[in-house]
């Protein structure tokens, strides 16, 4: 699966890169617009190295940004799963704050916390939690009446049960989604560098493109998309191990 | 020509008073004069005039100098027709409270602001390395777009385009009861070149009766858009073409702009080759560009 | 006390612990449907034990039943439960949870001092070899069986079981009512099957479902009450039989 | 239910805007970092209406995006729900794509569609279109074995047959997800605005934002809040319209 | 043609249609479990009708017919299904999808030719109210009905009923079986259930399962295969009952 995965990836990758050059030639175009494969190799060459640490300082960040979220993502989903006011209440926060782009709330963002870790952590945290968010809304506020019905009439019904039994029941698809969302925790993370970083690879797609450095760019997707296949092969793996523990036990 | 050329305009940044020439040619008619229909489209951080000309979206555009530059480094055919600013108006604002920076020196010990990969960033590096200041002699601040850390004090200078940030910071702090100054690099010998009017080779080959038609049509704006008897005019196109930006503040930026745009004689549009040499040389020095590439000839000279 | 006030002849009841379950004159349908499940439907229930509700596939038997416990609302007539607070329904479609084995559920469910019973129970109910799978691993048969058997632990006053014996085979079943019967006299079962041979001879008090358009659309019909330590009489018990048949 | 999402939204909003109220007279900072309640209220009165008519038009945006995005997660999801070659081939397009930050891929959708309606709205399906297909992916491929059993031993099952019945199982989380994802819609579409448009609230914000103007900025975020609240609550409506058609036609 | 290669017997047979069922020494244990749920058992039912399973709960009937029509996989021993092309196994749990009313669902699943069957079907199985419904309005046993009647219109040559008819009434049922055996001559039926009388008196060859442990574990009894036009002898009926319980 993690192979496939990988060369899976590289088949898109270099078909979208075919697809540049393929405009490049066509249309004519100058190493400028569209940089030319030998200078894609020499950047990568050059560049390897440094940007493969960038991205691995950017996917620890979004590991424990996506942590945070599946965390945050949980608590307001099981809040929210409630008709009462006040899951209405934190479900209509949770919905309005997601609406705003975080660019126009990361001033907010930076006023109360300053412009360290937490910002970028908070960052990456707001972009990822979101689809956990509905994933985890709409799981949680579906009853599963055949088995919570004993529940009811015995008067053992907790929240905490009522959760257990619904995520048991929909432990695929909270693993996909869980493990999907690993993309948006990296996507997240690189957006909260390129806007506050000085480290990471988001801030170096952003001096690449203020140099208008499309080659660097091509390589640092190049180096996002690998990590992340790896990333979400290793999470799909423990996604099954924790499912058949929790199975099996 | 026939009225029917169809040609668009992509400019460097969205619509404020640092185009105020290009919209106001735009909104007068200086293009239907010369026989071209013009379509003058806003830019913004992500958009690239150089690209636009190559890929056949647009037919002329304004690109800095550092773009051209790393343009004709990786074989892009891009003509220089015109340097719209003669003074970059990428400048340093700081508290007047702060003693001021009327030699290098002092800068040695401030917490300086610069956006990593950004011209700033090259030019405060240049102004470092000309003044023979050590990286650590002074501390180097990121930054974005969001100016807290300068508000708060965190940062001794911060970044601005001098026309259009610099009124409406410098009214802030005003009301916060607090007096600005600005550095400028060109003060101190540095002239990194701002925004000029590009067109490609292939344009000027095949055009060039048009292009001259473009060209003079577009400085005949800047010069009445800046011209002070037109002030007003001017402001008035540009409450159409901006309405975000209060009419006093346009005023102040427009009134900063004619500075950093006109000369004296009240001409627009001269290309400082010396400029853009010291331009290309910093940019060797930094390591931005590999090899030199006589940036002398992608200028269009005399007229 | 659900859907009524307390009115007509128990509330003399001195204590609680005299139960009875009476309903008078429901009528019922569903809502945005037509038909009327029943009308005018009254009968009496008034001992505890091993009562039921019998009639043919579609007849309301379930309804009732989701009437009696509080589930279904917005009927006509009243319903009355003398002296009973803890009651419940369980059917045959119900599941446990998949984390963890059978055996660890009921340890989890069943009270402490309901222990020693469970122990009795799952052999009688031939579920020992079950306590280590999980639920989705055993038959349909085995499901039933352990479902019922958690609600037995639960101390109710009142189970209603909608065909929780539904799947299991007949000499099973038979050991299992004779000994809830045994272990649980104070209990009032409702018991919903669609085996008559079963109902006739176990039950006490057994309702007859007729339909809607006859009248009375139920009649309550005598079973034989057998408990595990009697001989059946044979003619009773096929006289019984023939009530239910002719009632039905 | 709309009511109550629009008075909800109101007390969060204050209580944000309190909040940096709060902030600013704790930390006694000057105007210009957090401008003064009269200033907002005096910006608000200036902007109302043409922000307004900037978040109405945003929202068209949004609108047509969000469409877009529930065809395209559909279509992906469906697709990449089998465990084919090909299906996991789709998904790990999907995922990829989504990984990169789209102010990377922004400079790249420009070269190949302009800059005109349709890489905006490229941007805005973008960002809401994840989400749901984490969704989609996650229902679509779990079978629901007690209804297709029989159109599977009958050979009578078809693709589009599996996805109706899963979709219609699972229809209430789907609504949740669909009707969720109009904030992730309004979000991509002021992302696009931001980097893209010359027109539309997201481009109102980045001026403000580079003239500093966080005045601006939250009655822009009022504004947005607003219009969100009421448009998801139509969306429910209509979604609980939708429910009560199919399952009663 | 399932899990086996032609050998034994049967592939005499000139032409597909003679049908037949034969299994010898079926071992399996589900993955993961230490038990055998069934050991070297071996069986044939030469002939199509009525044949049913019987044993008590738990002991394989499920696992049994699972293997037949291929569901499950991985098991010892040899299954032939000889001339026969079409199965499947149906079993009590299946739901129809909610989007329409069952009467329509019907009319897009059942072949134009099988539709006049069906309107002779449906008043037998007292299905005529249900029509209009939704399938989650209906009770239990009318669900059962419902899935029953789709599954005998396709037209199969094998069809494994896993208590199909567990949740309706004795009477319904009884008619339902009658009709069913009038009406597809032709057809296998595997028929599973916990009624002894039932499976006595209405099926052909009865293979009754005796559990792991015995050698056989299972045998086949004769059943009295009552048609709808016949009398039943009683004393023959009684033998099959005795029969089947001294199996168990
Ligand atoms: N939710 C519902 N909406 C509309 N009608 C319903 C609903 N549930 C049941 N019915 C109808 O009410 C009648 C009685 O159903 P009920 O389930 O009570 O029957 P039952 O006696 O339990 O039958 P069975 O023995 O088959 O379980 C049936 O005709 C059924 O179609
Ligand atoms: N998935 C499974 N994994 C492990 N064991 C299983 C599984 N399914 C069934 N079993 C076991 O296999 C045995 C036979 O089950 P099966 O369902 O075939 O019984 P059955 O004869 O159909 O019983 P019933 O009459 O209760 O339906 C049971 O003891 C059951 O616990
Ligand atoms: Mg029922
Ligand atoms: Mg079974």
């Amino acid at each position: 699966m993690l192979f496939r995965r990988i060369y899976q990836f590289l088949i898109i990758y270099f078909l979208g890169v075919l697809l540049l050059l393929a405009l490049k030639v066509l249309l004519n175009l100058s190493n400028y617009v569209i940089p030319g494969p030998l200078s894609i190799w020499q950047v990568f060459v050059r560049e390897f190295q440094r940007f493969l640490l960038h991205v691995l300082s950017t996917l620890g960040v979004a590991v424990i940004g996506q942590i945070t979220s599946i965390c945050l993502a949980l608590a307001v989903g099981i809040i929210g799963r409630q008709a009462t006011w006040f899951g209405t209440f934190v479900k209509v926060a949770a919905y309005n704050i997601q609406a705003y782009p975080i660019v126009a709330i990361a001033p907010i963002i930076f006023i109360l916390l300053g412009d360290g870790f937490a910002s970028r952590l908070l960052i990456a945290a707001m972009i990822c939690y979101f689809p956990l968010l509905l994933s985890v809304m709409g799981i949680m506020s579906e009853p599963i009446d055949d088995i919570e019905h004993f529940y009811r009439v015995t008067g053992r019904m907790r929240w905490q049960l009522e959760v257990k039994i619904r995520a048991f029941e929909n432990l695929q698809k909270l693993a996909t989604v869980i493990s999907g969302s690993a993309t948006l925790a990296m996507a997240g993370t690189i957006v909260a560098e390129f806007i506050a970083a000085d480290a990471g690879i988001g801030y170096s797609i952003r001096i690449a493109l203020y140099q208008s450095d499309l080659a660097k760019v091509l390589v640092a997707l190049f180096l996002i998309g690998i990590t992340l296949s790896i990333y979400q092969g290793l999470l799909e793996w423990v996604g099954q191990w924790v499912k058949q523990r929790w199975a099996s036990a | 020509g026939s009225a029917e050329e169809k040609v668009n305009y992509r400019l460097k940044w969205r619509f404020n008073t640092s185009v105020v020439g290009d919209v106001y040619a735009d909104a007068h008619g200086y293009f239907e004069k010369e026989g071209i229909d013009v379509t003058v489209k806003p830019g913004g951080p992500e958009r690239d005039a150089i690209r636009e000309l190559e890929l056949g979206y647009a037919q002329f555009g304004v690109a800095s100098a550092d773009q051209v530059i790393r343009a004709l480094s990786k074989g892009a055919r891009v003509r220089v027709l015109a340097q719209l600013f003669q003074v970059n108006p990428l400048q340093w604002i700081y508290r007047s409270a702060q003693p001021p920076i009327t030699t290098l020196a002092d800068l040695k010990g401030r917490v300086i602001g610069i956006t990593f990969g950004g011209n700033d960033e090259t030019i405060m590096k240049t102004i470092l390395a000309k003044a023979g200041i050590p990286e650590g002699a002074v501390t180097l601040f990121s930054v974005r777009y969001d100016f807290t850390p300068f508000y708060r004090g965190k940062t001794d200078l911060w970044p601005v385009y001098r026309n259009s940030q610099g009124p409406i910071l410098s009214r802030k702090l005003q009301a916060g009861g607090e007096a600005v100054s600005f550095f400028n690099p060109a003060d101190f010998g540095v002239n990194f070149v701002a925004n000029s009017v590009v067109t490609s080779e292939k344009m000027m080959a095949e055009q060039p009766d048009q292009v001259a038609r473009f060209i003079r049509a577009l400085l005949a704006a800047w010069r009445d858009a800046l011209a002070p008897q037109n002030a007003e005019k001017a402001l008035s196109t540009l409450a159409k073409y901006d309405p975000e930006t209060p009419r006093d503040i346009q005023g102040e930026q427009l009134r900063i702009t004619r500075g950093l745009v006109r000369e004296d004689d009240g001409s627009v549009g001269r290309i400082d080759v010396a400029a853009w040499e010291q331009t290309e040389a910093i940019m060797m020095e930094q390591k931005l560009i590999s090899a030199p590439v006589s940036v002398a000839d992608a200028l269009t000279l005399g007229k | 006390m659900i859907g009524a006030t307390a009115s007509g002849g128990r509330e003399e009841a001195q204590n609680g612990s005299i139960m009875g379950i009476t309903c008078r004159d429901i009528s019922y349908r569903y809502p945005g449907t037509e038909a009327f499940v029943f009308r005018d439907l009254s009968f009496e229930m008034a001992a505890p034990g091993f009562n039921a509700l019998f009639g043919p596939s579609g007849v309301g038997k379930t309804s009732l039943a989701r009437i009696l416990c509080g589930d279904i609302q917005g009927y006509e007539g009243k319903v009355r439960l003398d002296g009973i607070d803890r009651l419940a329904y369980s059917y045959n479609l119900e599941r446990l949870p998949g984390w963890s084995t059978v055996g660890r559920h009921l340890e989890k469910i069943v009270p402490a001092s309901q222990r020693s019973l469970m122990a009795e129970l799952v052999p009688v109910f031939g579920l020992e070899s079950c306590m280590d799978q999980r639920f989705s691993q055993l038959s349909l048969g085995q499901k039933n069986r352990i479902n019922l058997i958690r609600y037995l632990l639960q101390g109710f006053q009142l189970l209603i079981l909608d065909e929780s014996l539904a799947n299991v085979d007949e000499m099973t079943r038979e050991r299992i009512i004779l000994h809830m019967k045994d272990l649980f006299p104070e209990t009032y079962f409702i018991y919903i099957s669609h085996n008559v041979v079963e109902v006739s001879r176990f039950c006490r008090d057994i309702l007859v479902f007729r339909g809607p358009d006859k009248q009375p659309s139920a009649v309550v019909v005598q079973g034989q009450d057998l408990r595990s330590s009697d001989e059946i009489d044979t003619t009773a018990f096929e006289r019984t039989m023939l009530e239910i048949m002719n009632a039905v």
